[in-house]
């Protein structure tokens, strides 16, 4: 019996697999037992309801996806009334995602879900459809450390904030994360892209820019993981272009704790247990009994001096 | 991969034990604008592993494809679809599924159908498919047409590829005991599909073509105010075009006849998870307000009055 | 007769299509005739001489892959005795591609270039293998703002910085090098990126970290370049991902003068003199007479307000 | 992509016009080291269109593809090697090409073919392509082999995979001259391959194995010296095993008989541009003195003795 239990922070999951936000609703209870998963985290609701962006809202790459939704929300109310009851009649932890337009409106919605059964919840701070004088909460080390306080203060919860690739300096706003008292950081959310049709000159998604997923990303998303774990002590959940347990792994070796699966739940909606389920192959073949002892595994190249005297290189 | 799939039993049933596409099933498994499944249908939707009969052309532009589909596959209602695996083809493959209607749904044969348009990466690699490989099909997925109590005359109007929608329907209406008259828009006589099928199942065909003008809006109007003076239309279903969604609105609201039409657009995971395939429609009750409902979840199906042309 | 030129500051182009520095060396020469290209960019050279880092160097992903070269170089003076004297016996500028470890030298081996027969410096700020206090020079607007000043006094030669896409403030970085009086941007250079053999725990390439070019980043780098192309005055050089006249298209209309091809390259050595033929081919096929006019040509989607009145959306 | 490439001439020189592969070539297009193409080969190195004549598994392992070449892609000489694009199979497409030796060049008929090991995704899309498929080549690339002037007994030293790139050697040095010894290491019997075609071209094979523990290192230096001592070695040529190669070094150093190993590399661009292929190498004369030099653009043949086991 492979034992894939890992520590979030205060929490303690039974495997480290978890939906990605916005990547995973209701309808996927159909198709596997969600009491398979490590947590469950929702789609991002903002407390006001909002209809998100026109379509078309997807277009589509050889390898990867790129999404612009622009988070439509039925509001806080909707949520305690509606979501979270339908998840609480599972066992793994409910991670709520929130994002708001102001420092304070992220610590009053974060309070109204305290006590409402939500675990943790993880701040997107990083939604590169949401706009705030032009620049996400994410880009910005002193922002993302004051939504994570208001958050914190104002709920008591475990808060996970999610960075953006598209800061320069991410590990900077993570470790101003941690600071805040962040107990998780979720690393990372969509990378902005855009992409036009030649044919028509219109952009492919209506709202111009929208985040890209999926496999292709996936080598910069396990960079920006890599350089946040190297970074914090608080554990890192990684994300970006994860759909087997082998993708899940490496994240794990670069110094993740958990993981994050998004777009590739849309390719089969039986993405997550399939992981879980070579996750425990790979430690049965490898005969490594406990998952989390691979956590940080990576062992980079010896450094290879090339002028090196008579010695063999 | 070995969640929720589920196999096709062969060899499938053939005769006896006759399944009717209609028990247990149900046209509408979800409340449109809801996020919570139903407990009618749960457990229906799966990805299923069908295995290809047949893929052949049925002219320059459509393949038709014939699988051997699982019971709870047998189980989908006119309108449902399947967001399909697209295996790769000569021009790549695609990252996500694509959504396909069911086009003829055969219980007793444990047989599913689609219509398809090979279009770009994704349809080509389906029709590149042969007999005996096997599809990685979700669903069914999304609401059917949901015919009204009292349905005397069904009106089908279809253009195009909408016709692989709207097929499905002329026979579950039939059964329903309603008279089905489907007329049938396309460019040109040899894009025409599908005729024989729905003569077959009791349906009355018309045809209108671009190549003598007959599907221009004008005289395709005067043809259904002669249809419906002669048989009045108890309900409208229409898929393929937007000038012709329009035309049955107009001519619906002018009869008080209600209706429903098939909408498509570009998807991500086809179950309501994702937001993408949005459209804006019109509130009900309230025609200045707009708001997005999702294709794969609240739709494909939805009442003609309430979705805005595009 | 389709007319393919574009003006680049001071320089006049017979049409946009030239190679991103290192993915392109002499033996290219064997497969067509160089004399199509619109300008001839040479590999990033130092002053002193290099040898780039230990193998393995380049990681393949299904539709991008990962690079770590580390700027091999045989120094300044090779440069000029062998470089130059190669490319001079074709007609299209010769543009030298230059790094160095402070603002200083960047001004000392472009002094060196000056009356060499170079027709403009590229100043690589932005590659993510060499390392200064762990920072790139692109990545900070300030310093790139120095080592454009430095080059551009000491040389006298137009200065197209390349920006990097690391950097979450590239529209700053942008603005700063316009500031120093670059004539042109080049955007972008390759994405910082990793991956791990999940079989060894070893990371893919030696250097842990590398570049990530190809068809996948595309979308990335088109948002990257509209946004600098929007911020700027001078042309911007739009470069990732680009394979087909499809893909140089893209860059225009989203606002680039020119582009440059670097790993396909790689798949085919005719790559560049394809997407000549493939813009050539688009334009006779619209009807357009001058190529640049296409150049920022990008239509928008017309804003669609949902909560309109009666109105048809 | 209609720059530089050329196509196969339909149909092949089957007789007559006998074509030496050795005429017009040259082993060594380009000064090792140096950046500019030499003057030589000027205009062989192209993308060839090649027109599969079959492709058939020689074990379980490996397949033998034979291919109708254009005259410029005739010129390949031994060790040379072409950049192949490999088409879509069932792992997917690799995106960059992948370096294939030549196994064997016989121009009189037209025809190239190479000896490959089916690992990834690359060699498993060349794998599913059949008779009358176009493979696209880049080549011929690199230096192969130089044998010296006064060449009377040459060895080939190959394990696994590294027979593909020594083969062509054995009928090149037959006709050179030279008496030709091919000593064959293999995991087991099963995994030998192309003894036949070195016998038919005049070469002396000798086969060891894992199976026996003949292809032990101690055995198999006893085998090499009593070999060198019945008729000395004048050449070492090897490829396909670092514990092989440092044998010869060994041997070679002793013997002060030249050698030259074909080394392999992932590759990026084949030609010489990115830098992603390099190994360190003992500078020349200065054996404390390391640098990198491009295995497709140096190499792949290398000096046996600046060559560093890794
Ligand atoms: C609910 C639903 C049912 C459908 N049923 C059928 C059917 O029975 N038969 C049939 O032939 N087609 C049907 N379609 C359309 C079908 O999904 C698209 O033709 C298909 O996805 C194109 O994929 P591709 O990879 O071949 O083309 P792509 O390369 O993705 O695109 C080619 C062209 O098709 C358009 N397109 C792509 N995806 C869609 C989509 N989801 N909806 C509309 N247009 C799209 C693109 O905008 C583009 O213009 C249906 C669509 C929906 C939403
Ligand atoms: C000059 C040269 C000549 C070669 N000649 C032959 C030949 O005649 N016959 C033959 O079977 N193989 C030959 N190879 C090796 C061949 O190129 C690789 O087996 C091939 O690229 C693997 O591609 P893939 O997509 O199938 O495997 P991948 O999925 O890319 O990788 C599978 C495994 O092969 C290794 N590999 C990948 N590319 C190379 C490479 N370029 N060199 C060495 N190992 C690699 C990978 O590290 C991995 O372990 C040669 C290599 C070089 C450099
Ligand atoms: C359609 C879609 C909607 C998303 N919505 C959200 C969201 O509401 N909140 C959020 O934090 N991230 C959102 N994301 C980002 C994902 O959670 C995830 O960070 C990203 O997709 C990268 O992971 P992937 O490559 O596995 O998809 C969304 C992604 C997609 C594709
Ligand atoms: C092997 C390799 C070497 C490169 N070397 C350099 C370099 O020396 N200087 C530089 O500015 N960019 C270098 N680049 C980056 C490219 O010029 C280009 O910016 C990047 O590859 C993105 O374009 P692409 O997606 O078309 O490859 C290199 C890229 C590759 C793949
Ligand atoms: S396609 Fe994802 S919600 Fe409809
Ligand atoms: S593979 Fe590019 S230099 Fe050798």
């Amino acid at each position: 019996m492979v034992d894939l239990s890992v520590n979030l922070g205060s929490l303690t999951l039974a495997n480290p697999v978890m939906p990605a936000s916005g990547t995973f609703a209701e309808g996927n209870a159909q198709f596997f037992d969600l009491n398979r998963l490590g947590a469950i985290v929702t789609k991002t609701i903002t407390d006001d309801i909002r209809d998100g962006v026109p379509p078309p809202r997807v277009a589509e790459f050889r390898d990867a996806t790129l999404f612009s939704i622009g988070i439509p929300s039925k509001g806080g109310d909707y949520y305690l009334k509606e979501t979270v009851p339908f998840y609480r009649r599972y066992s793994p932890p409910l991670i709520a995602s929130i994002s708001a337009n102001t420092i304070e409106e992220f610590g009053t919605l974060a309070g109204k879900l305290a006590g409402s059964g939500v675990a943790a919840i993880e701040a997107n701070v990083s939604c590169p459809n949401l706009k705030k004088d032009g620049k996400a909460f994410g880009m910005d080390a002193e922002a993302t450390h004051q939504v994570v306080c208001a958050m914190k203060s104002a709920s008591g919860l475990p808060i996970w904030p999610k960075m953006t690739p598209n800061a320069g300096n991410v590990v900077e706003v993570a470790l101003a994360a941690e600071e805040a008292g962040a107990e998780a950081l979720v690393v990372s959310n969509a990378i902005l892209a855009m992409a036009i049709d030649v044919e028509t000159f219109r952009p492919r998604v209506a709202n111009m820019m929208g985040g890209l997923t999926g496999a292709a990303t996936k080598p910069i998303m396990l960079r920006i993981a890599y350089q946040c774990a190297q970074a914090v002590q608080i554990p890192v959940i990684g994300c970006g272009g994860i759909a087997s347990g082998a993708d899940a792994l490496e994240f794990m070796l670069a110094g993740c704790t958990a993981i994050q699966v998004g777009t590739a739940n849309f390719i089969s909606p039986t993405a997550m247990p399939s992981v879980i389920d070579e996750l425990t192959a790979f430690c049965e073949r490898r005969g490594i009994s406990a998952l989390r002892s691979l956590i940080g595994a990576m062992r980079p190249h010896e450094p290879i001096p090339l002028q090196q005297g008579g010695a063999p290189l | 991969m070995n969640q929720a799939i589920s196999m096709s039993d062969a060899p499938p049933l053939r005769d006896g034990a006759h399944t009717d596409g209609t028990a247990g099933a149900c046209a509408a498994p979800f409340e449109s604008g809801s996020d919570s499944p139903g407990d009618g249908c749960a457990g229906t939707m799966a990805q299923h592993l069908c295995v290809i009969r047949s893929n052949e052309w049925v002219n320059d532009e459509y393949k038709h494809m014939v699988v051997s589909a699982p019971a709870a596959a047998l189980a989908a209602r006119p309108g449902q679809f399947f967001h399909l695996e697209c295996p790769s083809g000569q021009r790549g493959t695609a990252y996500l599924r694509r959504p396909m209607s069911v086009y003829r749904i055969e219980p007793a044969d444990g047989r599913i159908e689609f219509l398809y348009k090979v279009q770009g990466v994704g349809t080509q690699g389906l029709s590149e498919m042969v007999a005996g490989d096997t599809l990685n099909a979700l669903g069914p997925l999304g609401h059917g047409f949901a015919l009204p109590d009292a349905c005397d005359h069904v009106l089908l109007l279809a253009r195009g590829v909408g016709l692989a929608t709207l097929a499905p329907l002329a026979g579950h209406a039939v059964a329903a005991g309603a008279r089905v008259t489907a007329v049938l828009s396309a460019r040109s006589r040899a894009l025409v599909m599908s005729e024989a099928y729905l003569r077959e199942v009791g349906a009355h065909a018309h045809i209108v073509l671009d190549d003598d003008r007959s599907s221009d809006l004008v005289p395709l109007e005067a043809k259904l105010r002669v249809l419906h003076g002669s048989n009045p239309f108890s309900f409208l279903a229409t898929c393929g075009s937007n000038r012709m969604l329009a035309l049955l609105q107009r001519l619906g609201a002018e009869w008080c006849v209600p209706g429903q039409v098939a909408i498509e657009q570009l998807m991500g995971c086809g179950i309501g998870a994702c937001h993408a395939c949005v459209r804006p429609f019109r509130a009900e009750g309230d025609v200045g307000r707009r708001s997005y409902r999702r294709v794969c979840w609240d739709g494909p199906v939805f009442d003609i009055q309430e979705t805005l042309p595009w």
